[in-house]
């Protein structure tokens, strides 16, 4: 992307390309660089973490991965702008936001292995599981926000408790109904939610003009909600506009449409190929505003920080990917009792039946095969 | 007790819900000032606040969709669907969601939302407020599907859906909503079993919702014809049990099933297949049914014809006997 | 409705409601008063054809009326800015568009009867059936625009046969998925289609305010198309509006959308009690705009037409009163034959089995009574 | 002829379609230079331009409702959905206003629209990526529902789908896209024919999509254990050819019928109740079914035991033999 567009929509940037710190009069960011070197390493991480996917898809351990290469720093921004009684629906993306909210890595391999659909408790780290159907989970949040505020959890003044949801969705996702009826219950019943849109520019082949001829986050206005425009390559920005949108929903100020403007550097899936549909020196422009290159840039030229930060970081991965790999591999198999097991909350008499037959089918295969 | 038409006994069983738990919230279009278009909520925003109960926008999927979020954040929603005709934009939130995140998060979540759907024809109405879409739900797994079919059973079964903590589909005859009253069944049967209302030796007449008033009249009329039908209120479709049904079609040898939905693909079709397979010697005769035609729900000066009606339960049960 | 409210938000208006012509810079509109006596004609009849048809639930001929009392300008404005050539898509209560579009009203009436579904050939008219299910002709609208952009019939500059789309719906239809898909489409793809937005104020019982906190016009915004709100009980400032935004359609300038900001003074339908959910106030406040009185005091004070028009036209109603009354009785009642003659462009040896299945029941059912 | 798989054989029918009607369109979601993620649209967009072949937004209801509207406006849309699983958001245009426009216009209006969907599962997919939603579809009239079951005869089913005056919800196997080449048959065989692959004298086996090819092993084994199964391809679901399953089941006397999708208030039910209702002499042993299991697709990992295989075939074989 040339700089001519990169200008030419308002775009909050708080964190240049080349890692310059630059102000904007909205969103003032006290951060010190230890923070910054802290989401720096959720960066790398959250990249390792995806990159690791990717070679384990390739060995065949997983079935598919959906790549978040070059959207780590809209994710991580908005996953650390979180508070811990905050409440996130993502798609099937949000990896880095997965990762900042406690999720272990670990336990998204299973959806893409074959093993399960789900893999962690949503309760536990106030994080849905993973949605497939685009859209769908911007109605649970609303839903969810609707509940935040019957709880009186909003507007309180108490930082602990008051309460705000996120909801994850793409470019793609902003034609469906869904996201509209989400956005018309956010802003008639003014509910503490923030639509966190990664516009990666992409919906597998289609580009975004597929979906709008306007920018996307112009969206809210028709309904009386803020909309802004975020760089979301800028980890600082995004995290700052978030907050930001997030201290409102809290505050009882109603929703918000946060745009991050990013891009998907990787095939929308594994199964995908983007010979077919784009070229590569699009993506090569991107890649010269990766959103880690900037950070380090930063951190090396402006920032004081331990010496041995970056090769930790490193061995960190490593340890990580090392993790993953052998771990991806032990993942619990599915079994008759765990397709059967969570069908309703107590299974029927047909349901008992089926799974007796089941298991004793699977009984019978593993007696022939041993 | 007194006796109560199935919407006052709805109302009266919304607003025992309302003061048992402070989690249940009643939702949908309508619902609110007017208390819905057949009354069933009537009051209950007045007496509940509109917190509790309220007035949504016109957005079934909405509707849907919101009522996950609010289970998740540990509310029991009560939605209501204000025609059987309009679930249709929510079908995906139902089958895709609703159905499937108990299973998604192994368990973790439960989705305890009832949602409502008067259902049927015979009311005199325009296009998609006559539907009888219960098949469709019965065949997604991860929904309980149910139907009341009168005042007396109503009141019981819809609290038992709402503190059930499974997803439940809970189907209204409309056409019983302000016709004959009944006194309240002074105590819950089981949500998902059948009932035996009239028992009989001839032929067992298996229906469910609005038909079950009508099988009833019918099996009147075939005891003046010296015909004993066993009637048999299915009240829970999906889990449908089967045991009740194979119990009495053991005995009687003949099943004819009723059902207004399209017969093709419909729940009468399950219950054949069912019983041919379990009852396969005990049956004299094969599964009969005596449903909907295989057309779009009729404009409505000829829906009472179209119908499964006396004279063509009548004469499946002559068709069963003579086999 | 206080004057303050009226002028609050911005609104197209050509015609006072006590009558007086006044100009908008954007609109203006060149109409001779013959053709403003044209339109009160259609106001008067439109008007009619409603209380006739409202009688004629009480009378037990009807099932069921959706009144349009007090939309009756809105519906001529749009109806009579369509060419011939254009295609509209209403929804239930779009009987003065139907009048405007030639169908007859006796047609419409077996919907509400109970004898049919559909009641004339849309194609005879370039009117749909009415759609009962909310927003879903909208995204009809939108397909057979994109038709029209296909068949090369916008932009040519020959005002026969350039095209365009007019979509109605409600302000609760504004919540539905299926509207704002049909916004989407109509944007990202610069279709001929208007979306006429006949803002009620009602959608059964529950106001305006449940569906959205922020003018609706102001919605298309967000998807970059125009939008417009127009006072809906003006038929004169609806017929400029919405013709402009036709023209532009035709023109290959694509979509708009535009709010027809109007009453709703009946109940939902005739089955529907106002008591339950409005004061009478607010109605008897949007009774002093009355659509029609404004064209009446202009034509009495300002126009010279006819002594005896007013007369004459009262007769016209008359007759239209009388031939509904009688012709509804008549409507062909439905058969065997109509029920399955219909369900598949060709029946299946099934559907040939049940329909003489049902014929013959029909034919025992009638041999028993008789 | 050229062999060519089963990908490739919807490809080689779109284009012609496309070729001999230049009403005919292509639309969905990456259908356009991506050529579907399954790439049976591969190719098209390039040679018949971006006017006939075309992405849409990311919808379904908008994309169902749009085909809605070009039909009406004279064209023959062929809708692709990209996954069974997201048909969803599609259900309310498909149930309430493509399958009953025509209904409604009392045949004014005709809506040749096709929907292709790949179903079912064993392509290790994730959740939604692998359901056989045909029984909903199959519940409402107004619909005509098929499904091919590999390259021979998809290429013919798929052209008399689009030349159809009546929308066609088309089911192709998925799984079957890129395995083994078939020779095209050399003519079309009626599209609401069901079509007996194999005559047989013990059991008939009645199935259709991916399970035919299953079926048909099945066969294989079974004859090399002295049973000789007769397998019939459905093909059509809606209408569904009755009478070539009764005149198979009078001769054979057993029925089994098998389908990926779940069990209760599939389309086996119908099958059975039918068979049972007009062959109910000729039954020497109830009518079995093997299904997929009441429970949401499982996770791919277990996917091949939770779908009908040969072992399960051969066993319901076995069963009814056996009564
Ligand atoms: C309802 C539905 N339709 C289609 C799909 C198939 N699909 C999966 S991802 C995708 C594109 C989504 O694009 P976007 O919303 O921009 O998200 P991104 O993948 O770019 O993160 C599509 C069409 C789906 N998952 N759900
Ligand atoms: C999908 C759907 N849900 C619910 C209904 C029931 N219903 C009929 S009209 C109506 C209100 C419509 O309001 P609006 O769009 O403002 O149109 P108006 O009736 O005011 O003309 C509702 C909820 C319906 N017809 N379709
Ligand atoms: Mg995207
Ligand atoms: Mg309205």
């Amino acid at each position: 992307m040339s700089e001519a567009v990169y200008a030419e929509t308002p775009m909050v940037q708080l964190l240049t390309p080349d890692g310059q710190r630059v102000e904007h009069p909205d969103y003032p960011l006290a951060i010190s660089d230890d923070e910054i070197a802290a989401l720096y390493r959720d960066l790398v991480l959250v990249r390792r973490l995806d990159s690791e996917a990717i070679a384990l898809q390739r060995q065949g351990e997983l079935g598919l991965w959906a790549s978040a290469l070059g959207q780590e720093a809209a994710q991580v921004g908005a996953g650390r702008a979180l508070a811990p009684q905050d409440m996130c629906f993502p798609s099937y993306r949000e990896h880095g936001i997965a990762w900042c909210r406690g999720v272990d890595p670990l336990a998204l391999l299973g959806n893409w292995r074959g093993t399960d659909f789900g893999g962690f408790d949503p309760h536990a780290f106030n994080f849905a599981n993973y949605t497939i159907v685009i859209g769908s989970q911007t109605l649970h949040a609303a839903g969810y926000a609707m509940g935040v505020v019957r709880d009186g959890a909003i507007g309180t003044g108490d930082a602990t408790t008051d309460t705000a949801v996120l909801a994850c969705f793409g470019d793609g996702a902003t034609s469906q109904g869904d996201v509209h009826e989400a956005f018309v219950w956010a802003s008639a019943e003014n509910l503490p939610l923030v639509f966190f849109l990664q516009n990666n520019q992409w919906a597998i082949s289609a580009p975004v003009a597929v979906q709008s001829r306007a920018p996307l986050y112009l969206r809210a206005q028709g309904y009386g909600m803020r909309g802004v425009r975020v760089d979301g390559n800028d980890v600082l920005a995004t995290l700052a506009v978030t907050r930001r949108a997030l201290e409102d929903a809290r505050n009882g100020d109603g929703p918000s449409l946060v745009e991050a403007y990013t891009y998907r550097l990787n095939p929308h899936t594994t199964n995908d190929d983007t010979r077919r549909y784009r070229t590569a020196d699009k993506a090569e422009e991107w890649r010269q505003r990766d959103p880690l290159a900037r950070v380090r840039a930063y951190l090396e030229v402006e920032a004081d920080i331990a010496s041995s930060f970056f090769a930790d970081l490193e061995d960190e991965a490593q340890t990580l990917a090392e993790r993953l790999r052998a771990g991806a591999r032990l993942l619990p198999e599915p079994t008759a009792d765990s397709v059967f097991a969570h069908v309703l909350t107590e299974p029927t008499a047909d349901l008992r039946e089926q799974q007796e037959e089941f298991a004793d089918f699977l009984e019978s295969v593993r007696a022939a095969v041993s | 007790m007194t006796e109560l038409t199935l919407a006052k006994a709805l109302n009266a069983s919304l607003r025992t819900a309302l003061e048992d738990d402070p989690k249940v919230l009643v939702m949908g279009e309508d619902v609110g000032t007017l208390g819905g278009v057949f009354r069933v909520t009537d009051g209950l925003q007045k007496d509940f606040g509109d917190s509790r109960v309220f007035d949504t926008p016109l957005a079934e999927a909405g509707i849907v969709g919101t009522a996950i979020g609010l289970a998740l954040r540990g509310y029991r929603p009560v939605c209501e669907i204000q025609f059987d005709g309009f679930v249709f934009p929510a079908f995906d939130q139902i089958t895709t969601q609703l159905a499937k995140i108990h299973n998604r998060s192994e368990g973790s979540v439960r989705l305890p939302i009832t949602i409502r759907i008067p259902f049927g024809g015979g009311i005199g109405a325009i296009e998609h407020h006559s539907e009888s879409p219960e098949a469709y739900f019965a065949h997604t797994p991860g929904l309980r599907v149910v139907a009341c079919s009168g005042p007396a059973d109503a009141y019981w079964m819809l609290r038992q859906a709402i503190t059930s903590d499974d997803p439940v589909i809970f189907f209204e005859p409309k056409r019983r909503y302000h016709s004959a009253k009944e006194e309240l069944a002074p105590e819950a049967y089981p949500l998902f079993n059948a009932k035996v209302l009239r028992p009989g030796r001839d032929v067992t007449v298996v229906t469910y919702g609005a038909m079950v008033g009508m099988a009833l009249d019918a099996a009147e009329v075939a005891a003046g014809e010296g015909r004993d039908l066993e009637v048999i209120d299915l009240r829970s479709i999906s889990p449908l049990d089967t045991a009740t049904v194979l119990e009495s079609v053991r005995r009687t040898g003949r099943l004819v099933i009723v059902h207004e939905a399209s017969r093709s693909f419909g729940v009468g079709a399950e219950i054949a297949a069912r019983v041919q397979e379990q009852a396969f010697y005990s049956l004299e005769a094969p599964v009969l049914r005596i449903t909907g035609y295989d057309t779009p729900y009729p404009p409505s000066r000829i829906e009472n014809e179209w119908l499964p009606n006396i004279d063509r339960v009548l004469d499946a049960v002559d068709r069963a006997m003579e086999f």
